[in-house]
Order: structure tokens, then sequence, then C-alpha cells
């Protein structure tokens, strides 16, 4: 099938996952509104199902939709295969938050219709985020996700701490807001558009007001940073997702930062890919402050989820080198990398939804000591998620770290290469660490020797996410392909870009 | 009157920047964030009479933007008070570190 | 009878995959049978690996036989790609005869968890028998980390007292240099992409890529940094003692006898045949040569001073390993058997040693020599090992620990003489490091009750030394069979290093811009003009 | 099997099972060494159980049995085998050296050593001297070690030993010597600490293998420089060729031949690494006669013997082979002088003989060398044995009346003529032979070293002619000291009165019959081994008259093949060096060494006859002035405790503590530890403030778009 953006009814059919999602939406707070049962009993798990597999269906049509070309480049909101794989990396990331939240839900009394609504419609902010080709629309997106993710941020509200997370991130992000907006207003003023083409021809056609344009694009740079929480920018996020609800952390950590830097690829690699003079060295010392704060920082946490908070940093940092590195490998490279990290990152805060228990009060790294001879098999997926996370062989963290270094190297970018394995050195200690009170610590005498209770979404999410990182780790093969077909249609991205012959 | 209007919105805009840093209730703070917006806004219509007609459709995307988020950010100030019985900023800091 | 079963295809398949599936087995086995199970799935692979040594025929030229390829990661042209060269071939075999001794030395030394452990050393010979039949870079690499997860936990959780603390340095230091390597190895492949057009980590399409000496120099650094921490090379070794110490028996044993040798393997695989201009660099040798004697000779002195037996044996593993990296940086043949030779010998010797102090430790619960004394009174079988072992260890003419470090010697005198002086005198302090531990232990007044009720060795500990002592020997007597079998591999290796002469400055001279200048900026447009356009 | 790329074997003259007569020995130690582990397990039992396994309860166990048998059988079949050959070479006429390869040792590349056997005349007196006298002293040993639990651990070390000596002298290449050298210092290792629950006597074989170590780094340094000018390693390539590709007096030969010197000196027991050899005698007394006396230590004879043309073509190392030789002698005898433990005595006069030998060897008179070499293995392990019964005797003594003096101390004894008049007797013939008096087998080995030292400082073209003058005249010295340290031994032991109590006197008794047998057999040879090699004159004007010799100086003209390259090159560099002697010809020589040996005898006699002694265990007397000097061996041990031990265990020390544990874990865990509190640091910027966020992120974006900006 052929769509031609002149006709208004094709919008409807490139939109399709979002339609479906953001009808799913309505359903899901109608059916807690109606439903007779009180506050937080046995909805939730109800609702989750339905959730899932309205985002199945959705992804079924983002499915679809690959059978679909786009007739010309001008939408605003782009058809393309990187639009496609990103959508993926979102919906399996809302997909695993929802099946790892009920039993949080349940736990914390929490209203589940919101929870999933607000998370569900968070999940389209981020898709119209990543697809988008204009910025007024990423704007929109990105707008439509934030307010959600304020509110999931603070939806426990007999807990202080997330109310205070949410009140930083409500502020903070607000705050990063207006540098976003002033920079889409000053790239809007120099190039004449807000159309992410439209601005690289602008660009590349030499039309552009250079020093409204430089600034635009630094106070653009500002934005994304501080929504995918790049040092300096990252000041809100251990806090933040230490405080939210565990669920909630998990999803910020991973579909939220994979829309942000989505959308950040696209703009700076499609949009302003002229313009790389200007802005390569300022991300370069952005990812390499990136990796090295964040890194050093969470080698002296104590709490397991305030560490996952500062490795979720870290992974910014990595994260950051594919868009420093511009090119074809790079951007395909951060594509894998966030479906791993997206994987792993859940499969790591499953683990800590279990062990933390009634009122999060169990999230010390102490708390894990024995815990791997105590729940072998929740030790076994835990050791899994974090070295995958650490980036070791046989799993897709590994396949992924060496999928971005290939993209810094093609492009160079070899100091920032070395940067990046030594400070994963650092990581491996604090991932180490809680793998070390894991197995090689006795449990104190006074811990609970009760097993954990594992309910069926939580086992269900758990055995996908080891399985697939596993999977990716020794069949990266398809994944790859596909990842790395799926940025070939992007124009401004590509091998040409530095000077590396095909 | 380009270069003028820029430089006063810019300097609105660095108003409420300071007025972010240096505030410490949260519902000036999230005023001050306002101001920003409205900054951005000024930009917007300004360099739109130069350049078309985009920017002020802009301009009304931030204004519901802006609305939807006071409607949330006022949400999570109350929720916050009911805990605290304040909106002083400095007193939230059960998470740091 | 080894063509008419096909050996050669499916062989090192399984020398990889079995292994693994007794790690299956054992974990799905009940826990009192987990160590039979191990011993018997270790002992298949061992009896399977024994046919290489026909399968592998050095008539042939020392490339690589019992090839086999199949792809695994297409888009970066990664394969699954197995096949071994005389290197290899005894590597491989090391690390298969070791396995199932270090196994059956944990029966008793391991008492609890003893599922988990015995899978974690089917997994880790799975992780080391691929690293030396691997002929990707990418797989190499991949089996190269792969080992270090299984070391990790062994020390971390069946170590000692301080077990964690050894366990995460042994980590994070050999973590630094692999994943240096790493980017290496990725400039090396982004490297041949972009001059020859092809996508691939075969060894053999790398070998082929034009790299100009800077990016020799700065290459060999990343690879060397790598496995000088494994092998260890002074001044990178203080993580081994502490690892050693806090390691279980088993651990040790394997560490010792396969871990280290894939540093020393690295050298000669990769640091030589890829970097043959930085490898022959003055310099370069001169540092390489210079660290390897200082190992020698410092570690023999540091090791001669250690209260702890187990800490003794690890420093004396460092100087040993001089002796490998100065045959190997002698670059020549002799040199290079030699430090070959001297792998296997270190391997067999060592583990032994390591073997014989679990036994010692088992029965005292002590490592400190003056805890000992007189030992040789009551376990007269178990000194007559120890002696024969630690004269191995020393190189005594006869035995296998000889003909090594005999030919890397005069492999480094051929070159370097002044380096040889040096290095030979080891011979002396290994005997002044080994012999008062010997006399300490096992000689002396048998004055402490508590060593007067140490018993001899079992029937179970007979068996595990018995052929490691008589592999010492007859290598010892009859090294020449191994020889003859890496010879040719060896031989290929020096041709690499010194045919490469012209063809290295002939890069330079056509290809100007691939100069070091633009790898080491990290200025992506690789021009001033950008930080010109910025301003 | 022939290994490729050897040359095959010279046709002119074949062995008879050569390979056996290494092998037999091995064999017995595989034979000895089974029943040693299997007789040690038993102990062990019993050792735990708290007490000492009784072997001999109820019979004599197999474990024990066999050993007799076994341990002297295969010396005795390898003696045979040995005779048979070295009759059959006799008649021979051999020129050119018989070498087989067995299988390629180490073979890679250029490189190719075999494991191959070389037999020619050198080899062959070597190996009749240690299988010969190794026969005796194992049959000796039978008797002496009776008693002992560790019997047949005793023999299987004893003939591993003779395996390696083997091993050295019929080797075919400096590799294969030197599997042998370090195997024999193995051996030696393994039995001075024979008795190793001893602390004193394990530390005594520990310093002999360490100390000798050192001296096996200038052996294996040497096999480095040969293979680096000849590419080959083998005695017939190398020696054949030096002369041509060496240059006369070069550097690279001196080095070559001066390494070896230190190889020498090490396993030969000369200065500066003498030390562990009176340390040595801490084994049983039949190992220092078999390996401290008679083989082992000659080694280093042997080695530059074997190189001679290699030390011919060096004249500044053969001065120092000389120099180290003759200083050696005269060193070691004056300690001898003041030595009161019998064993101590004989190993300084081992080391003082070995000094001699070097002489030889260093002036070149390399027939001399080997010819002192051989008849020094008579008489000084006869000594040595002689001092074992005396030893075993007294201990016998001592033990039954519980007695707990020492049995080795000269002032404990006296008298003992009474006692043990077969050992009194062989162990006088013994010591003439040693001190140099006519006729006995020492006066011509001496002499002839003595006379050729003078020859070389009257040669036309000597070097240092000055240098050898003063040689001759230490060399006499030496000589002297030697007949009077030798005397007062024999009159301590044997004469005065008897010392040990009346008690302990009445258990007092002469060896046994396999104890006595080789003494009167060393004996015998003692006196009459010399004659093989008595001058043409002597022969003529003395000997001749009896018609007992066929020919003077038979063993010049045995070893005239092995040696001749060296004369060669001696003739052509520094002239017939045999009539250049200073004092004419032989008699005058004789004259004066037999003057010298038998007036210091008389002195002794003078000093010492009648003087009564007292038991040290009653009077422990402190020798004063220099006599104490003398008695403490010069200070020498101390000097090297000093001056080398402690440093390089101080050393090893500070590399350990500070270098290793300080400076470079250090290091490491400083960059651990410094990332860890950087990242404290930087986590101190988390105040949990919005506004500090916010300003923050604000001065990041002021950075930013300064950056961008200029």
């Amino acid at each position: 099938m052929e769509l031609d953006f002149s006709h208004q009814a094709h919008f409807i059919v490139a939109l399709a996952p979002e339609i479906i999602l953001s009808v799913l939406g309505i359903v899901i707070l109608l059916m807690g509104v109606s439903s007779r049962r009180p506050e937080g009993a046995e909805t939730s798990a109800d609702l989750g199902w339905i959730s899932v597999l309205g985002i199945l269906a959705a992804a079924l049509a983002n499915g679809w939709l690959y059978s679909v070309t786009e007739v010309g480049t001008h939408s605003m909101i782009a058809l393309d295969g990187f639009a496609l794989f990103s959508n993926w990396i979102i919906l399996a990331g809302a997909a695993l938050g929802i099946l790892i939240s009920q039993s949080y839900i349940d736990r914390q009394g929490l209203q589940a219709a919101e929870f999933y609504g607000l998370l569900i419609y968070s999940t389209v902010g981020l898709m119209i985020m990543a697809a988008a080709r204009d910025l007024m629309v990423i704007f929109l997106g990105l707008e439509i996700m934030s307010v959600a993710v304020y509110v999931l941020a603070a939806i426990n509200r007999r807990d202080r701490k997330s109310a205070e997370a949410g009140l930083k991130y409500f502020l903070l992000g607000a705050f990063s807001t207006g540098f976003f907006l002033y920079g889409i207003a000053l790239v809007y003023g120099a190039t004449g558009s807000t159309h992410v083409s439209a601005i690289a021809e602008s660009i590349a056609g030499g039309t552009a007001h250079s020093a409204l344009l430089v600034f635009g694009i630094a106070l653009l740079a500002v934005g994304f940073s501080f929504k995918v929480s790049a040092v300096p920018f990252h000041m809100w996020t251990p806090d933040v997702y230490e405080g939210a609800p565990t669920p909630v952390t998990a999803l910020m950590s991973v579909t939220v930062k994979a829309g942000a830097f989505l959308a950040f690829l696209r703009v700076f690699s499609v949009g302003f890919p002229d313009a790389y003079e200007s802005w390569w060295a300022v991300l370069w010392w952005m990812a390499v402050l990136t990796m090295v704060v964040a890194n050093l920082v969470a080698t002296v946490q104590v709490s397991v989820k305030r560490m996952l908070a500062y490795s979720g940093i870290a992974h910014a940092g990595y994260l950051m080198v594919a868009i420093v590195a511009a090119n074809e490998t790079a951007a395909a490279g951060l594509l894998f990398y966030l479906l791993t990290y997206t994987l792993m990152n859940i499969g790591a805060f499953g683990i800590v939804i279990l062990v933390s228990g009634q009122g999060e009060e169990r999230l010390e790294i102490e708390e894990y000591a024995g815990f791997g001879w105590r729940q072998p098999v929740l030790g076994v997926v835990f050791t899994v998620s974090l070295l995958s996370l650490a980036g070791f062989p046989g799993t897709g963290g590994f396949m992924g770290k060496v999928f971005l270094l290939q993209g810094a190297i093609e492009a160079n970018l070899v100091y920032l290469s070395a940067i990046l394995v030594l400070t994963t050195v650092a990581s491996y200690w604090y991932y180490l660490r809680v793998a070390w009170y894991m197995w090689m610590k006795d449990a104190p005498r006074e811990a609970s020797t009760q097993s954990i209770e594992v309910p069926i979404a939580m086992r269900l999410a758990l055995v996908i996410c080891v399985v697939l990182i596993v999977y990716l780790g020794v069949f990266p093969g398809a994944s790859m392909e596909l990842a790395r077909s799926s940025v070939e249609g992007m124009s401004g991205v590509g091998p040409g870009l530095i000077g590396l012959a095909p | 009157m380009l270069v003028e209007s820029l430089v006063v919105s810019g300097m609105i805009f660095v108003i409420g920047t300071l007025g972010v840093i240096v505030r410490r209730n949260a519902i000036v703070m999230f005023l001050c964030i306002e101001l920003q917006l409205n900054a951005v806004n000024l930009t917007f219509v300004a360099l739109s009479r130069y350049v078309g007609i985009e920017g002020q459709v802009f301009v009304f995307f931030v204004m519901t933007v802006a609305a939807a988020e006071a409607a949330v950010g006022l949400a999570i100030i109350i929720s916050i008070f009911r805990h605290y019985e304040t909106v002083d900023v400095d007193k939230f800091n059960l998470l740091k570190w | 009878m080894l063509n008419a079963l096909a050996y050669e295809s499916w062989a090192l398949h399984a020398l990889i995959w079995l292994p693994f599936v007794g790690m299956v087995h054992v974990l799905w086995a009940a826990e009192e049978r987990a160590k039979h199970l191990a011993l018997r799935w270790s002992l298949v692979v061992f009896v399977l690996s024994i046919g290489l040594w026909w399968a592998y025929d050095p008539a042939l030229g020392g490339g690589y036989q019992l090839v086999s390829s199949r792809s695994w990661i297409a888009a970066w042209g990664v394969n699954y790609a197995l096949g071994i060269d005389g290197i290899s071939l005894f590597m491989v075999l090391l690390t298969t005869f070791t396995t199932p001794l270090a196994i059956l030395g944990a029966f008793n030394y391991i008492k609890k968890r003893q599922k988990p452990f015995y899978a974690l050393m089917l997994l880790l010979e799975v992780g080391v028998v691929g690293v030396f039949s691997a002929t990707d870079l990418f797989l190499f690499y991949v089996f190269f980390e792969l080992t270090l997860v299984p070391m990790y936990f062994i020390i971390g959780i069946w170590g000692g007292e301080r077990r964690i603390y050894a366990a995460i340095k042994f980590f994070l230091y050999t973590a630094v240099g692999s994943l240096l390597m790493l980017v290496g190895i990725l400039y090396i492949y982004v490297r041949g992409k972009v001059l020859l057009g092809v996508a691939s980590f075969a060894f053999v399409d790398l070998l082929q890529i034009p790299l100009t000496t800077g990016e020799q120099m700065w290459l060999f650094g990343a690879f060397a940094l790598a496995f000088a921490i494994k092998v260890p090379l002074f001044p990178f070794h203080t993580w081994l003692p502490d690892a050693h110490v806090e390691a279980p028996t088993p651990g040790s044993v394997v560490l010792a006898a396969v871990l280290l040798k894939m540093g020393t393997y690295g050298f000669v695989r990769f640091l030589l045949p890829f970097f043959p201009v930085a490898v022959r660099h003055p310099t370069v040798v001169g540092i390489m040569l210079a660290l390897g004697v200082i190992g020698i000779i410092y570690a023999a002195w540091v090791a001669a001073v250690q209260p702890d037996a187990k800490k003794l044996v690890a420093y004396t593993s460092v100087a040993h390993m001089g002796f490998v990296v100065i045959g190997v940086f002698a670059l020549n043949l002799n040199g290079l058997q030699g430090g070959l030779l001297v792998m296997i010998s270190h391997g067999i010797s060592t583990g032994a040693l390591f073997l014989l102090l679990g036994m010692l430790y088992e029965r005292r619960h002590t490592r400190a020599i003056d805890e000992f004394g007189g030992i040789g009174r009551v376990a007269p079988w178990l000194a007559t090992a120890f002696v024969i072992t630690a004269l191995t260890s020393i190189g005594l003419p006869g035995t296998s620990g000889f003909v090594g470090e005999f030919l890397a010697l005069i492999g480094v005198f051929e070159d370097h003489p002044g380096v040889g002086i040096f290095a030979t005198s080891g011979v002396i302090f290994a005997a002044y490091y080994m012999l008062p531990m010997v006399q300490s232990v096992f000689f002396n007044a048998l004055e402490k009750p508590e060593n007067r009720a140490v018993q001899d060795l079992s029937r179970r500990e007979l068996i595990i030394l018995t052929p490691m002592i008589a592999l010492m020997i007859v290598i010892g007597v009859h090294p020449t069979p191994l020889l003859r079998r890496t010879e040719p591999s060896a031989q290929m290796v020096i041709d690499r290093v010194w045919e490469s002469v012209q063809l290295g400055e002939a890069i330079i001279e056509v290809d100007p811009s691939t100069d070091l200048g633009a790898a080491e900026t990290d200025d992506p447009v690789g021009t001033a003009t950008a930080a010109d356009g910025a301003e | 099997m022939q290994a490729d790329g050897l040359e095959p074997a010279a046709a002119e003259w074949e062995p008879i099972l050569p390979a056996l007569i290494i092998l037999l020995p091995l064999l017995g130690f595989a034979i000895n060494g089974a029943l040693a582990l299997s007789a040690a397990r038993k102990s062990a039992d019993a050792v735990r159980a708290g007490g000492e396994f009784d072997f001999f309860e109820g019979g004599r166990a197999r474990t024990h049995a066999l050993p007799t048998w076994v341990g002297p059988g295969v010396m005795l079949l390898a003696f045979l085998l040995t005779l048979v050959n070295f009759i059959s070479m006799l008649g021979a006429e051999l020129h050119d050296p018989w070498v087989h390869a067995y299988w390629a040792w180490i073979s890679t590349g250029e490189l190719e050593i075999a494991a191959a056997i070389q037999l020619d005349q050198l080899s062959m007196i070597m190996m009749m001297i240690i299988t010969g006298v190794g026969f005796l002293i194992h049959v000796f040993s039978v008797g002496y070690m009776q008693d002992d639990p560790g019997y047949p651990r005793y023999f299987a070390y004893l003939n591993l030993f003779v395996f390696f000596m083997l091993v050295l002298v019929m080797g075919a290449s400096y590799p294969i010597m030197f599997i042998g050298w370090e195997g024999v210092g193995l051996c030696s290792y393994l039995l001075i600490g024979f008795w190793f629950s001893d602390e004193a006597k394990a530390s005594a074989g520990k310093k002999a293998f360490i100390v000798n170590r050192i001296g096996d780094l200038g052996f294996l340094l040497a096999i480095f420089l040969i293979y680096l000018v000849f590419q080959e390693v083998d005695y017939v390539a190398v020696l054949s060729d030096a002369e041509s590709i060496f240059v006369y007096g070069g550097p690279a030969i001196t080095t070559v031949t001066l390494l070896f010197l230190l190889a020498a000196t090490g396993k030969s027991a000369q200065i500066p690494l003498y030390v562990w050899l009176p340390d040595a005698m801490a084994g049983p007394t039949p190992v220092s006669a078999l390996i401290h006396a008679a083989t082992m230590v000659t080694a280093g004879v042997y080695l530059v013997a074997r190189s001679s043309v290699l030390f011919a073509l060096a004249p500044l190392s053969s001065a120092m082979v000389a120099g180290i030789g003759v200083l050696t002698a005269l060193f070691a005898a004056t300690i001898a002088l003041k030595q009161q433990d019998i064993k101590k005595v004989l190993a300084y006069s081992t080391v003082s003989q070995l000094g001699f030998m070097f002489l030889g060897v260093g002036v070149g008179a390399y027939t001399a060398g080997v010819f002192h070499l051989m008849t020094h293995a008579f008489f000084k392990g006869l000594l040595f044995l002689g001092a074992g019964a005396v030893i075993h005797s007294m201990h016998h003594a001592l033990h039954h009346t519980h007695k707990d003096w020492d049995a080795q101390d000269m002032r404990n004894m006296g008298g003992l003529k009474k006692y043990m008049p077969i050992t009194w007797v062989t162990m006088w013939l013994a010591t003439l032979a040693i001190a140099g008096i006519w006729p006995f087998a020492g006066f011509f080995s001496k002499d002839e070293i003595i006379w050729m030292t003078g020859a070389m400082a009257g040669a036309e073209n000597a070097p240092y002619p000055m240098l050898y003058t003063v040689y001759w005249i230490l060399a006499l010295a030496a000589a002297m000291l030697t007949a009077f340290y030798m005397a007062r031994l024999m009159f301590m032991t044997f004469h005065g009165p008897n010392r040990t109590g009346a008690a302990e006197a009445e258990h007092l008794h002469e060896a046994p019959r396999t104890m006595w047998i080789p003494l009167a057999v060393l004996a015998t040879l003692s006196v009459f081994g010399g004659w093989i090699n008595v001058s043409e004159d002597l022969r003529e004007s003395v000997l001749g008259g009896f018609g007992l010799l066929p020919m003077g100086e038979w063993l010049h003209h045995w070893l005239e093949p092995v040696t001749e390259a060296a004369h060669r090159v001696q003739e052509s560099r520094l002239g017939e060096v045999a009539h250049s002697a200073p004092f004419g010809g032989g008699e005058v020589a004789w004259g004066i060494i037999s003057f010298v040996a038998a007036l210091a005898v008389v002195l002794a006699t003078v000093r010492l006859l009648g003087r009564s002694e007292v038991p040290v265990a009653v009077e422990d007397t402190e020798p004063t002035g220099f006599a104490r000097i003398l008695y403490n061996k010069w200070y020498v041990d101390e000097f090297y405790h000093r001056w080398v031990v402690d440093p390089v265990l101080t050393t090893s020390r500070i590399l350990w503590r500070v270098v290793d544990a300080t400076i470079i874990d250090g290091t490491v865990k400083l960059v651990g530890n410094g990332a860890r509190a950087i990242g404290w640091v930087a986590s101190l910027f988390q105040t949990g403030q919005v506004n500090r966020y916010a300003f923050l992120m604000t001065l990041g974006v002021l950075v930013i778009l300064s950056m961008i900006a200029f």
C-alpha cells in the first residue's frame, strides 16, 4: 500500500499504532472509572492484560506498516524503518513495563486504570516523538509523554518520595522544556522552518542564519540532553528514579530515554548534518562527562535502585557516542542498543520490584546478600541482566556496545571509544558488586527465608527479558540486519558524512 | 524591530531562568517557567513576522501545552503540600546523593 | 580411524560444546552426582581431544587445520570459525588435560554448592577451548571475555577469606585490558572495511590489512596491554597473587595452567603476526624484553620471601611467564618455540603445584609455610611428588621445565645477549625461592603435632598427580614430537614478523593519508577547519 | 634410532652395549626408588601413630633386603661392562671419538641436540673411575647404612647419582653434559639432606644446590655463546672447529672459557663458590666419598679437560683457572689445618686437591689434571671411607653408652689404631699418597702438576711468566700444608692415648667386611695407581729394572687423541713447554716435592705426636690468634652471609613490601579507590535541592553556549 500524505485519510493509516493505543488508553480509563470494586483490588491484573493485548495490537499494526510505503518525505510524521523500529522498542518497553507493574500496583494499592492509562499515553507521546519529522510534532509528542510521566512519577500519593520525585521531575522538566522550545524558536528563525528536512536543506544551502542557528542547536541539545539525562542535565534523574514507583522508574529509564534518543538522533543527524562542526564537540564532551560522572558516582551508591538510576545515566553516555558519531552504523547501533537496553533494564527493575517488597523498604544492596542462593532463578535472571548491562559477551548488551563502538570508530572517535570502554570497567564494579552480594555473601541471619511469590505477569516479563537478552547476545544477526536496514532510509545519516568509503 | 524583539524576549527568558534558580516557592518557580515559555512565544511571534506563519501556530500549541502542564503541575504541588504542609522546595530533599 | 569418523570435521565443535552440554547436565542432575558427572564429561572431552595429536599434521605446513566456519553475524562478517595450528593444538590439549584433573582435585575441596561449581568449571572449559580454537577475532574475543565470568564466581563463591576482593580485582584488572583491546579489534576491523572493502574478523583477512607504523604501534599497545595483564607481565601482575591465594584449588589450577596462557597465546597469535612493524621496533622489543626479564628476577625475589606457599607459587608464575615473554619477543624460532614449551610445561608443573598445595591445605587448613615442617616423614609420596614438581618448575634438565627455558633463553641470547644474561640468572633465583619452601614444608623436624597427623596421598590424589608427573618427565626427555608440531606454525609467525619489512615501508609511501594523525585525533572531520569554522 | 643431522658413528671401533652402562644405574634407581616409596609409606604410618616402623622386626623387610643386592649389583654390572669396553678400546687405537645418537632430544629449526653419547679415552677413564670407585663405595655403604631406615632411598639416590654422573661424562654435547651436571647436583642435594629431618642437614643440601646453580648459570651462558658462534653444541663439531673459528685469546673464546670456569668453580668447589662443599659433609660419609671427593666435584676438571682446546685458545682464562686452582689449594689447606671434625678436614682437603687439579688443567697439563683426578678418587675415596669406618665405630661405641659426644670430632678419638688396624693401615697409605710421598699414587700426579707449573713459568712465549712462578711457589706451599694437616689427622685419630673413655672403648671395633674390603682395594690403588703415568725417565731408571711397566706416561698416550688439539695450540703459541722447566728435568722436581712432603710429615710428627689432646666434651678450647681465623674458615661464610645472602633477602623483602605491595599494588588500589572517591565527590553535587539543580543546569547551558559560540 502506498500512502500519499496529501490525502488526509492516509494519516490515519500511518498513525494506526498510535491511534490504537490512544483508544486503548480511553478504554482503560473508562474501565477504571466504571469499576465498582474498591480501589486497586484485583483490577490491576485484568486491566494489565488488556493493556498488554492492546499494545500487542498496536505492535501488529506496526508490523503491518512495514508493507506500507510512503510517497514523498515531507510529511510531519515519518513512516520509515527508523520510526517503525523505534515503535518496536517503545512498545516492547511499555508492554514489559506493564507486566512488571502488576504486582507492584496491587501491593501499593495504586489506581490501576490511571496508571496504565497514563503509561499508554506516555507511550503514544514517545512514538510520536520518535516518528516526528517536525520540531513542532516532536514538541507535542514530548509534552504528551512528559505530562503523563510527571503524573506517573507522583502517582503513589501515600509516598512522600514519590511526590517529591514528581515535583522535581515536573519543575525541572518544564524548565528544560523552556530551553528546548527556545531552541526550536531560534532554529525556526534561522532556517525558516520547523521541518527537519527543510532545516537540513536550508543549512546545506547556506541560507540559514548562522548565529541564531548555532544557539538554537545548542538549546535543542540541552533540551534533549535533559530528557536523555546526559550530564550536566542529569541532576533530576537519580532523585526521580529513586523516588518514583519502581515500575515507573523502569519505564522512565527505558521507553522515555529511548524516545528521547530516537528524536535526538533524527533531529541532529537528519536536521543538522551540515552544521556538524558546530555541535559535535559539545556532544563529545557531554558524552564523556556523562559516562565518567555517572559511572563513578554509581560506584558509591548503596541503594540498588539509585545505582540503576546512575547506570541509566551511564548508558545515556554510551548512546550519546552514537549521536556524536552520526553515521549509519552508529544509528543502527543506537536502535539495537536501545532494544537490548530495554530488555535488560526491565529485567533488572523487575527483580528490584520483587525484592523491595511492601513500601519499597528493601532497596539497599545489603538486602541482596545471599539472595542468589535463596532464589536461584531470580538470582540468575538478575545476574544475566546485570552482565548484559555491563556489556558482557553472550548477552545483548555486549553486541550493542560493540555496535556503538563500531560506529564510533568508523567516525574516528578513537578516544571516545577508549573512554567508553574504560568507564565500562568502572561500571563492572557496581554491577558485579550486586552479583557478589547475591552469590558471595551469606545472608544476614535475620533475613527472611520465605520465598518470594512471583506473579505470572512478572514471570512472563522476566522470561522474555532473559531469553531475549541471551538470544540477542548469541544470535544478534537478524535484529542487527533489521536495525541497519531501518536507518538506511534516513537522509543525512550515512557513511558519506565522515568520509569513510562504503 | 526583529533584533529588539529578540533581545526583549531573550531578557524575559533570562529573568524566568533566574527566577527558577533563586526562588524557593514551587508555585513561583512554576510561574517563572511560564515566563520562559512566554518569552519563547514572543520570539516565535517576532520571527514569524519575517519567516512565515508557522511561528504563530506554534504559539498556540505552546499555550495549550502550558495549560496542560499547569494543571498537572499544580496537582503535583497539591499532592506534595499534603505531605509537607509547605511548598518550599528546600524542604523536599529526601532524595539526594 | 580418525578419518573414518570424519574426526576433523566435528572434533573442535565437540570440544567446545560437549562441556556445555555437560554443564547443563550437571545443573540438571542431583547435587551429589555433580562431581562425578563433571569428571565424566571432562574426561570425555579429554579423550576426544587426544585425537587432535594425530589429526593435526605438521607436514602440511603451519597453517590452520581442522578448519570449519559458519556465518554467525553476517552483518558484521563475523564467523563461527574454528581451527587449530601447532600453537593452539597444545593449548587445547593442555586445557582438556588440566580440566578433569582440576575437577578431580576438587572432590574433597568443594563441599558446598557443588552443582554450580562444577557447572562453572565446565563453562570455563568451554570458554578456554573456544579461545584457543577460534580463528575469528570476534569469536576469540567473545570466548576470551567469557572465561572471566566463571572464574569470577569460582573465586568469589568458593574462595578464601578475601575472596571477593580477589575476585573483583581479577575481574576489573583483566577487563581494563581486554576492553581496550576490543577498541583495537574494532579499529582493525573498520580499517579493513575501509581499506580493503572486506567486512571480516577472520584472522586471515585481518592479516591482509595494511596498517601504518603509527597505527600498528597504537594497536600493539592496546593488544599488548590486554595480554600483558592476562599473562601477567610485570608491573601488571598484582592481581595474580591475590587471585591465586583466594581461589579454591581447582580454580588456581585452571587459572595458572590455562588462563594465563591466554595472554601469552595472544602475544604469539596476535601481536607478532598482526603488528609486525611495531613488534620489530627496537623500542618495543626493548620494553617487552625488559619487562620479561624484570618479571623473571623480580618475581623470583618477591616469591622467595612469601610466607604463604600459594602466594609464592603464584609469584613463580610471573617469573615463568617472563621466560615466555622474552622467548616470544626474541623474535626468532628458538625463542618462540621455547616460549611455547614453557607455556606447556608451566601449565603442567604449576597446575600440579597448586594441586599439591591444595592437598596440603585440605590436610592442614593452612598455607603458611611456617606451619609445616617435616611433612616428608608422614607423607613421603606427597613430598616426592612435590619435589619432582618443584624441580620441574625450577627447570631441572630432564624435566619439561628445562627444555622450554633453555630454548627461550637460547633464542634471546641469539639476538640480545645482554638480556639473555640477566634472564638466565633466573635459574639461580628459581632455586632461591623454591628450595627453602620445599625445605620448610617437607624437610626439617616434624615438630608440630598437627603435622604428624597429615595423611599421605590417597588413591584419587595419586591418579591426579601421576599423569602430570609422567608428562613433566616425558616432555623433558623427549620434547621433539611437540616441537615438531609447533615448529611450522612458529616458523610462520616468525616469517610473518620479518617478511613484511619491505611491505610495511611500501604502504607508508603509497598511502600517506592513512597516517596515525587521523587515528589519534577525535576530530571526526579530520581537519582544523572545524575549529576555525566554530570561531 | 639414528637422529637426523648427526654424523654416523665412526666405524673404527664399536663398543658393547654402551647405553646399558647408563641404564643399569637407572634401573637400580627405579627398583630402589620403588622400594623406598613403599618403605616410606610404611614408616609414615608408624610415624603418624607416634613411633618408628621397625623394618628389621621378624627378619629383614624386602624393602631393606633387596637394595643390598640391587644397589651394588647394578654398579658391578656397569663396571664390568665398562671394563670390557675399556679393554676393547685399549686394543682399538681409537682416534676419533665414538658418537651415537639415540633420539633427537631438542630439535627445532637449526638447533639440533641429540640424546647422544660419546665414548673416547677421556670419558672412558671417567667411566672407569665412576663405576669402579662407585661400586666400591656402594659395597661400603651396605655395611655403613645397614641400620638406617632410609636404606632403600639411600641406594636409590646413589644409583641415580651414578646415572647422572655417567650422563655427564658420556654425553656427546654440552647440553647433555648439562643434564648430568645438574642431575648430579640434584642427587648431591638429596644426599646431603638425606637425613632431612635435621634442619642443618637439609639446609646444607639447599645451600649446595643454590651455590651450584650460580655456577650452572655460567654453564648455560657458555652453551648459549657456543651456540651463537658455532650453531652447534656437540663436542665433535665445536672442538674440531674451535681452532679455525676462534681467534687466539680473543674476547669470544675468553668469555666462553671464563663462563665454563664459573661453572667449574661451582661444581668443583673452587674459590669463590667452594663454600657448599664443607657443609656437604652433612650427608652420609660414603656419599662424601663418592660425590664430594671422587666423582661429582671433579666434574669441573672434566669440563676443562673436555674443552681443553678451548682453554688452550684462551691464555687469560687458563691463567685464571690455574690461579683460582692454586689459591683454592692453598686457602683450603690453611683452613684444614685447624679443623677438628674429621670430615671437615677431609672436605677442605678435597677442596685443596681440586685446586691442584685446576692448577693442572690451568697450566695446560690436562692429562696431569685428569691423572690427579683419578689418583685423588682412589686416595680421597679411601680417606673418606676410612673416616666413615671410624665414625661408624665411634658412633656405635658412643651409642652403646648413650654418650652424646660428637662422633666426628677428632678430639674425642685418639689411639684408634689398636681397635681398627685395617682402617689405620689403609688410611696411612692414603695419607702418604695424598701427601705426595714417593712412590705413592699422589706423588706422581701432584708432582706432574707442580712440575708443569714450573715449566709454564719458564716457557719462552708464556703469557704471564711471573704469575706462573708465583703459582709454583704457592703450589709447593699448599703441597706442604697438605702433608701436614693429613699427618695431623692421622695422629689425632689413631695415635696417642684413647680419649673416648674406657666404657666406650670396649665397643670400638674394626669395620665389618663389606666396609674394609673396599678400603683394601682402594688402598692398593692408592699405592700403585700412580704408576700408570710415571714419566719415561723414571720408568727406565727405576721400575723398568723390575720390568713392571711396558711403557711410561701411559695416560699421556691414552689421552692424546683428546688433548692433541690443545697441545697443538699450546705448542704453536708457547713453544715446547715441557722442555723449559726451570729446574731441569723431573728428578729435581721430584726431589723437591717429596722433600717438602716428608718435611711436613716430620714436622707434624714432632709437633703432634705425644701431645695429649683433651676431648672436646671435657674442655672445648677456643683457639686464639691466627688459629682462630683458620678455625673459623677465614670467616668466609660469615662474609657471604653479610654481603650476599642478607642483602638479597633484604632486597627481596623491600621488593615485596615496598615495591610490590605499596608502589605497584598501591597504584592499582589508588586508581580504584580514587575513582570511587571522585564518584563520591561528584555525588555531593546531588544535593536534592531543585534550585541547585536548576542552577547547575543553567551553568551547563552557559558553558555549552560559550563553547558553541567561540
